[in-house]
């Protein structure tokens, strides 16, 4: 079992809406040192695969297929060996309300 | 027999002494841990209403058109045609006030099942919000979270938020009023009742996994929020919103299907509330197995599945041989349903435990059997009005006031609401009421809320009956003839004695209201120990109401249509500046008797109103209301896009009140030169009073000579960003 | 003009799309199941507004991958006429049938109102019936709608004509103060080269009678009918 | 200046709808192997502070006030001390391509 973390940033060349409000909101809390926000999406997945190569393929795979547009974003994936504790796994297998299927 | 328990078992579940007696009078034993957690739950005031269902007993409920009064998931009027409209407002105030996001967004998802659970199509959302002044504390972060909640939850369902209300004031400091209302059309035939009637009918939990969210947020919501709140918290339940969309398609299939007995969503108390009160109803008793129900987490205990809030979940009760049509439906749309239990005749509710009895108790004692509180009532007595300022410069007051953040636009909120999708609205946010087209007739339907919450703290009851006409008032000011009510009643603790004081005083004039009215209360909602520290929210009963207009062709607008139309002030102006945002922007304490209504007055306003506007009389109507006339003119020249010159215009009463009193019982209207003599003697014939004011046109708002703005210049004002 | 209107899980302009082409121009019109895969008893595709799947990750995201999709792919090749709106927007660019893609909102909010759009060429299926220069009052309503495609993508659409609308002032000037959403060159929609298949982030189904405000959306609906009348498919 | 990594994930015990969303459609995409998927958010900030500590302070505070909702919301802040090369802070303060022509 491997977690791995996900993480998509939007490219450099992409404005980036999100991040320029947080950006803002913080000017407006008083952080004036901040220079830049980037927003982005962190995942986190757990994967029962065999081995660490497996499982970064997989994962590796995924954010091409779906979990990144590369039109807009770029990813990075990071893997731990072991699922953290915080992320049971639910009682049962099937998304709730569908997926692509 | 444990005569007693340790009183921190009792305050978990927020239950006292005397209940606990009663419960072992009942049972004729202690209950187990399980059972109290249950009995808790549902005797809980915000299940309950065990403080305010005496006084509910007061409301007129019934009428020729009332297909279902209180009692079920939401109310039901008949609208003709062979359908009816099924509505109700919910509060989801504690919720907001610690996660405003979530808290407004499950709100309104609680209340979309409610009607979806009816059978009913959501056609519209509409939603009564209140909050402390932005500048003050945590009131900007609760007012951001509360209306983007609101938008993220039903443009992603896809019904249209139509109309609402927001007032700001500090006795809602930390302490918002999130009020979200849900109208809906359905066949009559295609009515359900949630009642399960049929012995040996299946039950099925579908939707979300049930999760550890929310439990006990039913007692959480019948305490005051103190520190100890913050180890009782609930986890705050985050809603989706696309599940929602879901279950309901899947629920308005479900509902043609034969076999199907009830449906009934899962709110406050989950699946005990919603298990034992279909039940109940049905006059039969229910058996559910625990180890059915699928979960988010592990670990869950038996007490956590039956308490759990988890959004997104209702229990549909069919026949056996309909689960598998059922469950084909459910496939279509990717929803998972577990087969729960099964109604019995025993009149209890039995849990099983891995193959266990875990609980079992009689369901009149559960759902019927607490013992109702009548805490004692004090009256505030009422203090004189005011002394008032003159008013120096009128044009600088009124260019302040309508950029009062409880007066200006609403735009920048209501844009954020897809107020569009369905295809039926044709008076959208912004005015006096929304107004639906009713699909597949020529009727529409006009949804509004109101409730102003000074008039209410200065005299409860005229302040209640007061909200009960406006909101008739923004009906008719439609054309629509108002046929029905709904109400969310926000208080404090009802254990002091002046907010129990308020509680009963606003009721009755509730009733009086709606007696007077011919309006039937067909749902609502109680929300109580609205209370922070010590402090308790303004008294703040909601009225949503609905109309119907019988031929959409007939409809009339709020804003000035043509230029060179006259208008006219229909109804009385008293000496009466309490209570209004006037005094507030001088700085004024609330203090004082509030504009009065006359129901007798206000009954042949609407009368005479709907009258001219059937005949085509009117060009515009609207109704005057917060801000008093120049602000009720000043609108009605910015939605037309007109200028408006008055001449000096004078009442018999100070200036001050004749421009900014906000009395009761007035509406604004334009009409065509030529139909001046048919406005006349039809006020004459409903013996209306009628004052002409001035006529529609040219660049300026203009007042005598006290004020001249440019319609741009009095546009900025009122647009004023939050 | 036989219409289809695919349904993903979540979709919510399904019904008012077909109240527009069915009710109100009376052509005939089916619902489209997302995981039906023969479509070839259509003329015209359409993939309605809503938040398929939640709109959980990306607007479309999720939808891209249903099996609909491979047979609109298919449909969009053979030269049947697309529309995608708002969400199905989003799935076409997903689904890379259409360049770019759609970011929040520069002002981070949802916005529902109405705007005006510049028609810029009647080449494409779905504006046959206007002239360029034409202004449309349709209202939109979205959260991520900020048109954005990398400056080459962008130069070739220019160039090859296939912006179809941008937001504009009523006059037609193309303005910032118009551009609700922050989207380059106020890009409100745009077509593949052949111009059977358009993506618009308005929604001209809810622009088709008056009694709801405008009827100015009809002119997308319409010339769908007379491209069809005058390309046999 | 530090580019501050700060990770935000919903808490365990909060319902994810978007990670649930997301399972279900990696699972319709053939990838059985994922157990579970929890959605976070991911901001990149870039920060002008003297040094490590006070970046590390003000970022914390910064979560604390407005980026993580401590109600349903867990953070993690991560520091280095020079702005990663693939993400830039933008040229200028409105970012690239923004605001329409
Ligand atoms: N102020 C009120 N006026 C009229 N009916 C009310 C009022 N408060 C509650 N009710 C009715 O009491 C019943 C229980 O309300 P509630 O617990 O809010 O319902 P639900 O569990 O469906 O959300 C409903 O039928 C509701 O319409
Ligand atoms: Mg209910």
């Amino acid at each position: 079992m491997y977690r791995a973390e996900v993480f998509v940033t939007l490219k450099a060349v992409v404005n980036d809406p999100a991040g320029l409000t947080i950006r803002g909101g913080l000017h407006a809390l008083g952080f004036e040192s901040v220079k830049d926000v980037r927003a982005g999406k962190y995942l986190v997945i757990t994967v029962d695969e065999p081995d660490e190569d497996h499982a970064r393929a997989r994962v590796e795979d995924m954010a091409h297929q779906l979990l990144a547009n590369a039109v807009i974003e770029d990813f990075r994936v990071e893997l731990r060996p072991e699922p953290a504790l915080q992320s049971p796994s639910p009682a049962r297998g099937g998304g709730q309300g569908g997926g692509g299927s | 027999m444990a005569a007693t328990i340790g009183r921190l078992a009792l305050a978990a579940v927020a239950l006292n002494q005397d209940e606990y007696r009663g419960i072992l009078g009942a049972l004729g034993r202690a209950p187990n841990e399980l059972e109290l957690g249950m009995l808790g739950a549902l005797w809980s005031e915000h299940c309950s209403y065990k403080t305010s269902k005496s006084l509910l007993r007061q409301l007129p409920t019934e009428g020729p058109y009332v297909l279902q009064g209180p009692g079920e998931n939401a109310g039901a009027v008949d609208i003709g045609d062979g359908l009816a409209v099924v509505f109700k407002i919910e509060s989801h105030n504690h919720p907001s006030a610690i996660e405003p996001y979530q808290g407004a967004a499950t709100g309104v998802g609680g209340i979309l099942r409610d009607v979806f659970a009816m059978g009913a199509r959501p056609i519209a959302i509409l939603n009564a919000l209140r909050f402390g002044p932005l500048e003050g504390g945590r009131n900007r972060h609760l007012f951001q979270g509360v209306v983007a909640g609101i938008g993220g939850y039903g443009n992603c369902f896809g019904c249209p938020t139509v109309g609402g209300e927001v007032y700001f004031d500090s006795g809602y400091d930390d302490n918002p009023i999130v009020n979200a209302m849900c109208v809906g059309l359905v066949a009559h035939q295609r009515l359900r009742h949630a009642k399960a009637d049929r012995t040996g009918d299946v039950v099925l939990l579908v939707g979300a996994d049930t999760g550890r969210d929310g439990i006990h947020g039913a007692t959480f919501a019948s305490v005051e929020m103190d520190e100890r709140s913050a180890s009782r918290r609930p986890a705050v339940q985050v809603g989706n919103p696309f599940l929602e969309k879901l279950l309901c398609e899947a629920c308005l299939q479900l509902n043609e299907l034969d076999g199907v007995t009830a449906i009934q969503d899962l709110g406050a108390a989950g699946l005990t509330s919603a298990a034992s009160e279909l039940a109940h109803r049905g006059g039969r008793g229910i058996d559910i197995d625990v180890d059915r129900v699928s979960r988010r987490e592990l670990g869950m205990s038996a007490y956590e599945v039956m308490l759990s809030e988890s959004q997104e979940r209702m229990l549909v009760v069919v026949r056996p041989e309909a689960e598998t049509a059922a469950r084909q439906i459910f496939d279509h749309f990717e929803l998972h349903a577990d087969r729960v239990g099964n109604i019995t005749s025993t009149g209890r509710i039995r849990i099983r435990d891995a193959g266990a009895v875990a609980a079992d108790l009689p369901l009149k004692t559960l759902v019927d059997g607490v013992p109702l509180r009548s805490p004692a009532a004090a009256f505030g007595d009422k203090p004189p009005s005011p002394v008032l300022p003159s008013i120096e410069e009128p044009e600088a007051v009124l260019l302040d006031l309508i950029a009062r953040p409880n007066l200006r636009s609403r735009r920048p909120i209501y844009r954020t609401y897809d107020h569009q999708v369905q295809d039926n609205t044709v008076i959208g946010p912004g005015f006096d009421a929304a107004l639906l087209r009713v699909p597949g007739t020529h009727k529409a339907l006009a949804l509004t809320t109101d409730g102003n919450p000074w008039y209410v703290a200065l005299d409860p009851y005229e302040g209640t009956k007061a909200a009960v006409a406006e909101a008739a008032r923004n009906i008719t000011c439609t054309g629509a003839r108002p046929i029905a009510v709904t109400n969310c009643l926000n208080f404090g603790n009802p254990e002091r004695p002046w907010v129990f004081g308020q509680l009963q005083e606003s009721v009755r004039g509730l009733a009086d209201a709606c007696r007077a009215f011919d309006l039937p209360v067909v749902s609502g909602n109680v929300s109580l120990y609205n209370e922070t520290s010590e402090r308790n929210i303004p008294p703040t009963p909601v009225i949503g109401m609905v109309g119907l207009l019988d031929d959409l062709s007939a409809r009339c607008p709020a804003g000035f249509q043509e230029d060179g139309d006259l208008v006219f002030l229909l109804g009385e102006t008293h000496e009466e500046l309490a209570g209004s945002e006037y005094l507030r922007m001088l700085g004024a304490r609330v203090e004082g008797r509030p504009p009065m209504v006359s129901l007798e007055m206000e009954r042949r306003l609407q009368a005479g109103l709907l009258d001219s506007i059937g005949r085509g009389v009117l060009r515009c109507a609207h109704d005057v209301a917060e801000g008093g006339l120049l602000i009720a003119l000043a609108e009605s020249a910015l939605f037309g896009g007109r200028g408006l010159r008055c001449p000096s215009i004078v009442g018999h009463v100070s200036r001050e009140a004749f421009y900014f009193g906000e009395s009761q019982g007035r509406v604004i209207v334009s009409v065509a030169p030529r139909r001046v003599p048919e406005l006349q003697k039809l006020m004459a014939h409903h013996h209306v009073p009628l004052y002409a004011i001035g006529v529609v046109g040219g660049e300026d708002f203009q007042v005598g000579s006290d004020i001249r703005v440019p319609l741009d210049t009095l546009r900025a004002a009122w647009e004023t960003p939050f | 003009m036989r219409t289809g209107i695919v349904v993903f899980p979540g979709t919510w302009s399904d019904r008012d799309c077909a109240h527009a082409v069915g009710e109100i121009l009376g052509e005939p019109v089916r619902y489209v199941d997302h995981r039906e895969r023969d479509l070839h008893d259509l003329d015209l595709v359409i993939l309605p507004g809503g938040f398929s799947y939640g709109d959980y990750l990306r607007c479309g995201a999720l939808a891209r991958f249903t099996p609909v999709m491979e047979a609109v792919s298919d449909f969009a090749n053979r030269g049947g006429l697309v529309l995608g709106i708002c969400n199905g927007f989003q799935i076409l660019q997903e689904a890379r049938l259409l360049p770019g893609a759609l970011l929040r909102n520069s002002s981070c909010e949802f916005r529902c109102e109405w705007v005006h759009l510049r028609v810029e060429q009647s080449d494409s299926a779905f504006t046959l019936d206007s002239r360029p220069g034409q202004v449309l009052r349709i209202p939109i309503s979205h959260g991520e709608g900020n048109f954005f495609a990398d400056a080459h993508t962008l130069e070739s659409l220019e160039r090859d004509g296939r912006v179809v609308f941008r937001y504009c002032a009523p006059d037609g000037r193309v303005t910032a103060a118009a551009n609700p959403n922050g989207s380059l060159r106020n890009i409100a929609g745009i077509s593949n080269p052949r111009g059977n298949v358009v993506g618009m982030m308005p929604h001209p189904e809810r622009a088709c009678e008056v009694l709801l405000g405008g009827d100015d959306g009809l002119a997308v609906f319409r010339s769908a009918v007379h491209a069809l009348a005058r390309v046999p498919v």
